[in-house]
């Protein structure tokens, strides 16, 4: 090759420059190995997903007409063991965080890529695994695995079931530990911890809890399994031991593991929110350290799991005070992305209406969590749909919503490929209506007393479950619409270019998609983030036709 | 009996409120969803004023974003006071509701896959029914057969879970006489949905009359019982004894196999293995569960070892049973 | 410095080294939490039934434990041998050493194996072989065992693990032209070694020594 | 690297100084001192780790990141163990 076609040529991104299967499934780029872990989150998304419409068509009458009780007990287990470990806690870290925390660091890839290529075989190991228990029987434990019940009476695939997220477990902590040594060790020049981009910090956070709690959770599982398997084991009460040891091991991992699908996702809103504003963030320190706040006190709180499991009152008047400091760090972020809003120029673009979308559904479950975390409303609402409708605004309104549209903002950088925006903004809305609508008379039903994982309910609660199973088939539709869009913008000649929103951060320098190695030489930089200039953005919009 | 209350009611946005509890914890209540609304309409009015005011293509007066650091300290201290206020509150509400007065009244209760089995000291039990006396402290004392259940009483605001080897509690003081739900809100298997049943609050003399009624009242027959109550030779008193028939009912369950017809049979073991139900089977099936598994049934098996809690003759009397059941495999319907 | 292998995504040998050092860290900060959740069972149960605790720990064989433990604290010395012969790059000390190690690693194995052979002749294995005609308190004697059982269990495993990647690295050190090279990963598999020894250094006292 | 700087000489001296407190370990456990030899035999056995950690594995020339690393797993198992306990130890039945 002449040095004059390697100036007239542009350079291979890193989607064309190998063709083979091989090529992608050995492949050790960091933003390759970030879409196979999109495909296979999509695909884990829709069997949660069609679990939950069977399970909302099931409630739409108060009897057990549709399925019976014990398929009933294997959908939700289903869908909450699949959407928690195989969607949810992978989503925006192994899909958004393996792609950009290299480009926004100034990196060319991340410190282990072979490790980062082993976590997605293992990952995939443990759905394999998950989701055979489906076709060897299903599990009816629900995604909790309570002994003795587990343990002992559960008639079902239980071993399958915990035998893979034991081992995706592992995924999640090649994954972390991989993003703590990156984002300490392969800063760019001049990128010191105040100039990163609030959602490196936020991977950071989250990396931490992913290292820190999954041991917990992978040694709790082998004791299931060794209980299983030998007919003793240390949580069973006839044997002299306790269930809640288990509970307290299980929510160890698991209270910290909600902030493993928040953190990320407020890394990505506070991205969305400073571009779509032209503002920096305001309060970027604030919003920096609330991240790590939650991360840490999320490892103090998982007690308020157990307010009416039997756990002394001492033990949960602690747990009950420290749960509501969580609060304090949540609530700094909130404010802080409203008031960025000011002195702002706001455009509506896709991803700015499912950032709003998501601060809006996030508040609502953040505001709701503390009445989980207030202990004589707990004990009511404890185990009723008041806790559904609590999780899922935080999950589904809050991860979802910004794993959507961190998607939409980064897509021209993934696929090299823009979107009608559109359709774009009509899903987001409708999405935005669906989910209000499914998840909102849920927490009227939990106070009423609708108690969870029952395929059967008192006839004067169907009203309100009618109107949440319509909601279910809105955000079910509303799911599938960027599904069809954005496949269709690959074969689609929209070329996106290398900056398409004008926004700041390392991402956007290099062209879309990036090249292989990302920068063809290691970038400086001398900035703090988010360098918007409301005024100057404004004024030159004005001019430009 | 009086039949108003939640049962059977039709649709409401607030559930009945019908112990004095209840009243304190509707309060906490109360002031969180203000709370909450309070905030709600906040940010969502300066979401939407600065959505609009900046919005692009707008003129408006955009000033140098300038951080103050003041503002932060401010609203970190107002989060801080509410949630320590609505903490301390709800501490202080919650420590009056787990602390029964010395002078209540107590019932025991324990819960079992699927059933609640309620007694009363003076002698009546029930199940899946509750009978209370209004305005009188009552402590309900909650203990396990086999898994975690949870015993929810919606119009108190109540609820407490039912441990193995463990016995829990949780006190009341109804105010308002009905009808209401008892819900096991706790996830216990396959019938968890159908774990319901009746907290039934009655006046004091009702109470008392009912009391006195039913000190002679044997609980409602149910489906369980049934299999002990089809002999009335003194094997089936023995059946009855260990229980045998919660689990093995006329039908296979996931709990255990039918003994209908069983005896004389082969046997399919889990192992593969196939076996002839006679007396040594039998035996060894109560004393070492696990021995052989039949297939279908769980591994290990979810019945508990029965050595060393039956003596021989019992074991005996237990074969007989089996035995006569098998006579007629036709059903089990109450036989001559 | 110069002799060692650096991968593209790094700049240079100290950013790599620091990468290796810091990931080997974050996982053995995994490790702990993996049994520590083990511990605070052990701990919770052990201060539930103290007596029966003592009393079935007094059925194992306090020896064999006793000569592990010095087992570890020697293999542990070579192993750290072995790192600093790898620093200054000599092969046959680096080799002597890791052999050293193995075996102290092998001997480790092999008495626990006939511990377990021995554990499984006086019926002290939970499950229907248990039989503590010896205790007054039998479920919580069991408990013990189930405990004792999982925690050496899952040590013995990190211990064979250990083993056989040092027997990998033997390999790797006999045929590679520049043991030098090598020197960074050997101080990892150093750390893993020493985390699995203080593991053990905490198993000791916990489950021989309770009386 | 970082291995240079401590001496063949000094690596004998901490594994005396280790096998001299397994030793203690033993004739403690043998003396019976009752709850006070658990306690003895933890201290001991944390002695034992601060040695290994700060010797063999180098911890003594490690940089201060790669210290809190070390200390996290500790601490973060101080928390499951401790607030674990509050609940155990405070329970009323």
């Amino acid at each position: 090759m002449t040095t004059l076609d390697a100036i007239i040529l542009p350079a291979p991104s890193y989607l064309t420059a190998h063709w083979s299967l091989r090529s992608w499934l050995l492949t050790l780029d960091h933003k390759r190995i970030a879409m196979l872990y999109l495909t296979s989150i999509t695909a884990f998304f829709f069997v949660g997903g069609a679990a939950a419409v069977l399970m909302r068509l099931e409630l739409a009458t108060p009897a057990s007409d549709f399925v019976v009780s014990g398929a009933y007990n294997r959908l939700f287990t289903i869908h909450g063991a699949v959407m928690v470990w195989f969607f949810l806690i992978p989503s925006i870290p192994t899909v958004l965080g393996n792609f950009l925390i290299p480009l926004m660091i100034g990196a060319r890839d991340l410190a282990f890529p072979r490790l980062n290529l082993m976590s997605w075989y293992v990952f995939m190991a443990g759905g394999a695994l998950a989701t055979g228990s489906i076709i060897v029987g299903g599990v009816d434990t629900g995604w909790t695995f309570y002994t003795p019940y587990s343990t002992t009476y559960a008639n079902s695939a239980v071993f399958p079931m915990v035998a893979g997220i034991f081992v995706a477990g592992f995924a999640s902590i090649m994954t972390g530990l991989n993003f703590i040594v990156t984002i300490h060790t392969m800063r760019a020049p001049g990128l010191t911890w105040f100039r990163l981009p609030l959602f490196v910090w936020a991977m950071y956070a989250t990396s931490l809890v992913l290292v820190l709690a999954t041991p917990v959770l992978a040694i709790t599982l082998v004791l299931i399994a060794v209980e299983r398997f030998w007919g003793v084991g240390v949580f069973d009460p006839a044997l002299g031991g306790d269930p809640l040891l288990f509970q307290h091991l299980f929510w160890f991992y698991s209270h910290p593991a909600v902030y493993i699908m928040i953190l990320p996702a407020m890394g990505v809103v506070s991205e969305l929110v400073a571009c779509f504003s032209r503002n920096p963030i305001f309060g970027y320190r604030f919003v920096a350290y609330a991240s790590m706040a939650i991360a840490i006190l999320g490892f103090l709180v998982w007690g308020h799991h157990m307010f009416v499991a039997g756990q002394s009152v001492h033990a949960s008047m602690v747990f009950s005070f420290l749960s509501f400091l969580v609060a304090i760090p949540s609530g700094v972020k909130v404010f802080n992305w409203i008031v960025t809003l000011r002195n702002g120029t706001i455009h509506y673009k896709t991803s700015m209406v499912y950032a709003l979308g998501f601060i809006g559904l996030f508040t609502l479950g953040g505001l709701t969590g503390l009445f989980l975390a207030t202990l004589p409303v707990d004990v009511h609402v404890h185990d009723t749909y008041f806790v559904i409708a609590h999780f899922h605004y935080i999950m589904v309104g809050g991860a979802v919503m910004a794993y959507l549209g961190g998607m939409h903002f980064w897509w021209p950088k993934i696929a090299g490929r823009m979107y009608n925006e559109g359709w774009g903004i009509f899903s987001a809305i409708l999405m935005f209506f669906g989910f209000n609508l499914t998840f909102f008379p849920q927490f009227i039903l939990g106070y009423l007393g609708m108690i969870r994982r029952a395929a059967e309910y008192p006839p004067e609660f169907q009203l309100l479950n009618v109107l949440s199973s319509a909601g279910a088939s809105i955000l079910g539709v509303a799911y599938l619409i960027p599904l069809v869009y954005l496949t269709r913008s690959l074969v689609r000649p929209a070329t996106a270019e290398a900056n398409p929103w004008n926004a700041t951060g390392l991402e956007w320098t290099v062209s879309s998609p990036p090249p292989e190695h990302n920068f063809d030489s290691t970038p400086v930089v001398t900035t703090p983030p988010y360098s918007y200039d409301a005024e100057k953005t404004a004024e030159l919009e004005a001019v430009s036709p | 009996m009086t039949s108003r209350g939640a049962v059977n009611s039709g649709f409401s946005l607030w559930p009945e409120t019908a112990s004095v509890g209840a009243e304190q914890v509707d309060l906490v209540y109360l002031a969180l969803l203000g709370l909450t609304l309070f905030f709600v309409i906040l940010l969502g009015a300066l979401a939407l004023g600065f959505g609009v005011k900046y919005r692009v293509g707008r003129a408006a007066h955009r000033r140098e974003v300038v951080h103050k650091t003041h503002l932060e300290v401010v609203w970190i201290t107002a989060a801080a006071l509410i949630t320590l206020a609505v903490c301390l509150w709800g501490t202080y509400v919650y420590v009056d509701a787990v602390t029964p007065p010395p002078d209540a009244r107590n019932i025991y209760v324990v819960g079992k896959q699927w059933m609640w089995k309620v007694s009363h000291p003076q002698g009546p039990r029930e199940i899946n029914e509750l009978h209370v006396p209004a305005g009188v402290p009552v402590k309900i004392n909650l203990t396990s057969q086999d898994v975690i259940h949870s015993f929810y009483i919606p119009a108190f605001r109540l609820k407490r879970d039912v441990l193995p080897q463990t016995y829990t509690s949780l006190w009341f003081n109804a105010t308002r006489p009905g009808e209401y739900h008892l819900f096991c809100a706790e996830y216990c298997g396959a019938e968890h949905a159908r774990m319901r049943g009746r907290v039934i609050v009655m006046e004091p003399a009702e109470f008392q009359r009912w009391l006195s009624d039913s000190k002679d009242l044997e609980p409602e027959p149910i489906p369980n019982a049934e299999l002990a109550e089809a002999r009335s030779d003194g094997h089936a008193e023995v059946f009855a004894r260990y229980a045998c028939g919660d689990c093995h009912k006329s039908g296979p369950t996931p709990e255990g196999p039918t003994l209908v017809g069983l005896f004389g049979q082969p046997v399919r073991l889990r192992d593969g293995r196939t076996v002839v139900a006679d007396e040594e089977y039998i035996r060894q099936s109560i004393m070492e569960p696990n021995a052989a598994v039949a297939l279908g049934q769980a591994a290990p098996s979810t019945m508990p070892t029965y050595a060393g809690q039956v003596d021989d003759e019992h074991l005996w009397q237990l074969i007989e049973f089996v035995k006569s059941l098998g006579a007629d495999a036709g059903g089990i319907g109450p036989t001559p | 410095m110069t002799h060692l292998a650096i991968a593209p995504q790094f700049d240079d040998a100290a950013q790599q080294h620091e990468s290796a050092a810091l990931g080997m860290w974050a996982f053995l900060a995994t490790e702990v939490l993996f049994f520590g959740g083990l511990l605070t069972v052990y701990t919770v149960y052990r201060m539930a039934h103290p007596a029966a605790f003592a009393e079935a720990s007094s059925h194992l064989y306090t020896w064999i434990g006793a000569v592990n433990t010095v087992v570890l604290l020697l293999s542990s010395w070579t192993m750290a041998l072995a790192v600093h012969a790898g620093a200054h790059g000599e092969r046959a000390r680096i080799i002597r050493m890791l052999a050293a190690t193995m075996a102290l690693g092998l001997a480790f194995l092999l008495l626990k194996a006939v511990e377990y052979y021995l554990d499984f002749h006086d019926h002290l294995v939970p499950g229907r072989a248990f039989r503590p005609d010896w205790s007054t308190n039998a479920p919580a004697a069991q408990m013990f065992f189930i405990l004792y059982f999982i925690l050496t269990g899952m040590h013995a495993a990190h211990m064979l693990v250990g083993v056989l990647v040092v027997a990998c690295f033997v390999a790797v050190i006999r045929t590679t032209p520049s043991p030098a090279r090598h020197a960074n990963a050997l101080e990892l598999v150093g750390l893993y070694w020493h985390f699995v020894d203080i593991v053990w250094i905490f198993l000791f006292p916990l489950l021989y020594l309770v009386a | 690297m970082s291995g240079i700087s401590l001496s063949t000489t000094s690596y004998r001296n901490v594994s005396i100084v280790l096998f001299t407190l397994l030793v203690v370990t033993l004739v403690l456990a043998e003396l019976h001192l009752g709850p006070l030899a658990w306690v003895a035999a933890l201290v001991i056995a944390c002695a034992k780790t601060v040695l290994v950690a700060v010797y063999f594995m180098h911890l003594r020339f490690a940089t201060p990141l790669t210290r809190v690393f070390a200390l996290a797993g500790v601490v973060w198992y101080v928390i499951l163990l401790g607030l674990t306990l509050g609940d155990v130890l405070t329970r009323a039945h």
